[in-house]
């Protein structure tokens, strides 16, 4: 199959559902680390901010939230890390987990654990 | 460069930028109105200011990065769009009504009227903008600016009684006419606290080439240099207290507050009072132009610099060309300056929650100011100061319509 | 432009004018009222007295006087559109007396007549006195 | 490396530390079961009106064909083009040779240069 090209700034602030359809947060964030010649993905953060994006101060509330609750919203608190393959990027209009919620949760814990 | 000259460059700099057509309009009214009662607004504006252009200043320093400049990146554009927006719009009614202060002047002097000053005193401003440099804008007309002591002097010649100001220090209601009152508090905090001074300082400090050297000396020059800008605000409504106010003059034009000074100095003091209006307002008319410039060029990562030549940065040499020339039509059509000035301080306050908000985040973010982050007293004022903006964005209007 | 001054204001505004219907009691809007006429009529005597003392140049007395004028105009307009009682019509002689001073007074100007000034000058002070008067009698209820 | 705070929307200087815009977008490459590959930095005003709202891309790419320098077409810079990411990003390239200064360059010579004084 042929490469396709995805706009990563409108991904930003969308919502993210799983396998099953249930909302999980947005997608706040997307770490790339260098792999041979290239530069490639392999985690996002989808977060919890879904209802302070309302007010489109959506980056600012955030960051606020993680000055007060220090690093807790970014290390998984409320939100989720998903490794790259377990969201599919191929809609951008419907960001969707490869998995379930239950699942997620326990693979980022697994991340957490990791680090 | 020896640091105290550095300081001492600085605090004249910023002198000459503090003191604005808002400034003096709303410290004459409010003088004229109701004596020494509001003195508390300035104290309180000018702490805040204070604070804020030292943040802007120290931004500058420690991250090499502009206010604008910071906010989107951190905050991307999706938010940064608000506050641009919102200052594009005030800076375009502010700068109307700062030509429109410059045009008074000359008409004080000529008895031509304001109208026909409006283009000659755009085209003024650009050719400084076009031709000069930003140590010549900066210093210059900061020197030029030390005329407006005149009003700190008529102070002192005037005797006012102490006891009398300091009541006016603490906030209270008046009797009668709240709303009014209210409405002219809330004006001279727009006035004091006028974004583009952030967006502007920042700017400066940026194309200064400051670094974590300047701490100290960006420490010194928002402290004193912005608190003697409020000392001469201070000067003009205590003189509007003691000249205007005991006869019943209420100031609803620029006529009548240039009669402020003639009886402490007879025809000096009027031809005192139109240049001290004229060379403030054109000082600040030429930091609101610059500044509407440096935040669109760093909006979209244009090459931008006051001191280069127009050729280097096209596109920012564009903007503000166009700019003053719009503002000054403004003036042109013959809207009450006066009016226009009070008009955009209301507005200034709607917009001064989103763009102070980001100093919360930005000045907390070791990335951008690493060890010279707020301590706690400066995030104690800032939040005190993020509170005052909301409170002042949702009472401006109902005040205005109520009480201006 | 004015139009366009009043589309934003209107656009802006119109939610907090929906909900803010206060108007101010009409004993509030009279006695607004003779604030503001004595502080024009002030205004005027105070430009006088500096053009005598060539405190102030010839051309910014002439426009400012004209500005008083035409604020007082303003003000007996409004008085006028209300319903007549007498106070109101105690208040229009008052403001027929002083635009007539300020007439003479701008002509004075006009002909750089320092002679001529002096009278309505005084005339104006006594009819400014009566206007305050006024003011503080509006006070009691 | 965190693409949204360290790249997206910071400062793009060249070679000679000019700034020649802003991270506006950042497009991916997706590929079958391999992460998906960094493309491109894209650098200009229709992107970024994208991100506010489609229509405003449209009118915006509308304008920019119809008047001046008659260029719309965003910048692209390949990822391998960037040499460091920290406060700003810099970008091994020629500004005032890229498309990232057409109108900074039309401005200068149809409209600065015929002022005076702007020569």
């Amino acid at each position: 199959m042929a490469s396709r090209e995805v706009h990563l700034e409108l991904l930003l602030g969308k919502e993210v559902l799983d396998s099953t359809g249930q909302e999980i947060g947005r997608l706040e964030e997307v770490q790339a680390k260098q792999s041979g010649e290239d530069w490639v993905i392999y985690e996002y953060l989808v977060g919890p901010a879904a209802r302070l994006e309302r007010l489109s101060a959506w980056a600012l509330g955030l960051a606020i939230l993680r000055l007060f609750g220090a690093h807790k919203v970014r290390r998984g608190y409320k939100g989720y890390r998903v490794p790259w393959d377990q969201l599919d990027l191929t809609n951008p209009e419907k960001l969707r987990l490869n998995c379930s919620l239950d699942e997620l949760k326990t693979i980022s814990e697994k991340l957490e654990a990791e680090d | 460069m020896n640091k105290i000259l550095m300081i001492a460059l600085g605090i004249l700099t910023s002198i000459g930028g503090f003191l604005d057509v808002g400034a003096i309009a709303t410290a004459a009214e409010a003088g004229s109105e109701f004596g020494y009662q509001l003195i508390w607004a300035i104290l309180l504006g000018t702490i805040c200011v204070i604070f804020l252009v030292e943040m802007s200043g120290r931004l500058a320093a420690a991250s090499k990065h502009t206010l604008a400049d910071a906010i989107r990146e951190r905050f991307g554009i999706s938010f940064y769009i608000i506050p641009l927006i919102a200052e594009v719009f005030v800076d375009f009614l502010v700068l109307a009504a700062e030509i429109g202060g410059v045009c008074i002047a000359l008409q004080l002097v000529t008895g031509i009227s304001f109208q026909w000053w409006a283009l000659p005193v755009a085209f003024a401003i650009w050719i400084l903008l076009w031709k000069g440099t930003l140590g010549l804008i900066e210093n210059g007309i900061s020197t030029l600016g030390l005329i407006t002591l005149v009003f700190v002097f008529a102070t002192f010649k005037l005797h006012p009684s102490l006891t009398q100001l300091g009541a006016g220090i603490l906030p209270t209601l008046p009797r009668e006419d709240v709303t009014h009152y209210l409405f002219i508090a809330v004006s001279i905090l727009g006035a004091l606290i006028s974004p583009y001074l952030f967006y502007f300082y920042s700017s400066g400090a940026v194309e200064d080439k400051w670094d974590e050297e300047y701490i100290g000396v960006n420490r010194m020059i928002a402290g004193v240099g912005m608190g003697f800008g409020s000392i001469v605000s201070l000067g003009v409504l205590i003189v509007a207290a003691l000249v205007l106010h005991p006869k019943g003059i209420q100031v609803d034009s620029y006529e009548q507050a240039a009669l402020m000074l003639t009886e402490t100095f007879g025809y000096w003091g009027f031809i005192l009072f139109a240049a001290s209006l004229g060379i403030a307002c054109f000082g600040a008319a030429l930091e609101v132009s610059l500044d509407t410039a440096y935040i669109v060029a760093q909006t979209f990562g244009w090459n931008w610099g006051e001191s280069l030549h127009p050729k280097e940065a096209a596109r920012f040499s564009l903007v503000y060309t166009v700019f003053v020339f719009l503002a000054s039509l403004l003036m042109l059509v013959g809207i009450d300056p006066l009016q226009l000035t009070l008009f955009s301080m209301a507005i200034t306050t709607l917009t001064l929650p989103p763009v102070i908000l980001p100093f919360l985040v930005l000045m907390n973010d070791k990335s951008y100011v690493g060890e010279y982050r707020n301590g706690w007293i400066t995030n104690s004022v800032l939040i005190f100061t993020i509170a005052l903006a909301f409170i002042l964005a949702i009472v401006a209007i109902p005040l205005e319509i109520i009480g201006g | 432009m004015k139009r366009l001054r009043i589309i934003i204001f209107g656009f802006l505004w119109l939610p907090t004018l929906l909900t803010a219907c206060s108007r101010p009691s009409s004993a509030d809007e009279v006695k607004k009222e003779l604030q503001t006429i004595n502080s024009w009529a002030t205004t005027a005597h105070m430009v006088g007295e500096a053009w005598r003392k060539g405190n102030v140049p010839t051309p910014y007395a002439k426009t400012t006087l004209q500005k008083a004028q035409k604020e007082l105009h303003k003000e007996a307009d409004t008085l006028e559109k209300k319903a007549s009682g007498k106070e109101q019509e105690i208040l229009l002689k008052h403001l027929q007396n002083l635009d007539q001073l300020i007439s003479q007074i701008s002509k004075a100007v006009e002909q750089k007549d320092y002679n001529a000034i002096a009278q309505p000058l005084q005339e104006l002070a006594t009819e400014e006195q009566a206007v305050s008067a006024l003011a503080k009698a509006s006070e009691q209820p | 490396m965190d693409l949204i705070r360290d790249v997206l929307d910071n400062q793009l200087v060249d070679r000679n530390q000019h700034k020649i815009g802003k991270a506006d977008g950042i497009i991916l490459e997706l590929r079958d079961n391999q992460p998906p590959r960094l493309a491109y930095i894209e650098v200009g005003m229709p992107t970024l009106m994208g991100r506010l709202h489609p229509r405003l891309q449209r009118w915006i790419i509308a304008l920019e064909q119809k008047w001046g320098a008659k260029h719309s077409e965003p910048l692209r810079i390949p990822w391998s083009k960037v040499l460091d990411v920290g406060i700003d990003v810099d970008v091994d390239l020629e500004g005032e040779a890229t498309t990232a200064l057409t109108w900074e360059k039309w401005l200068r010579e149809n409209v600065i240069s015929k002022i005076p004084g702007g020569g």
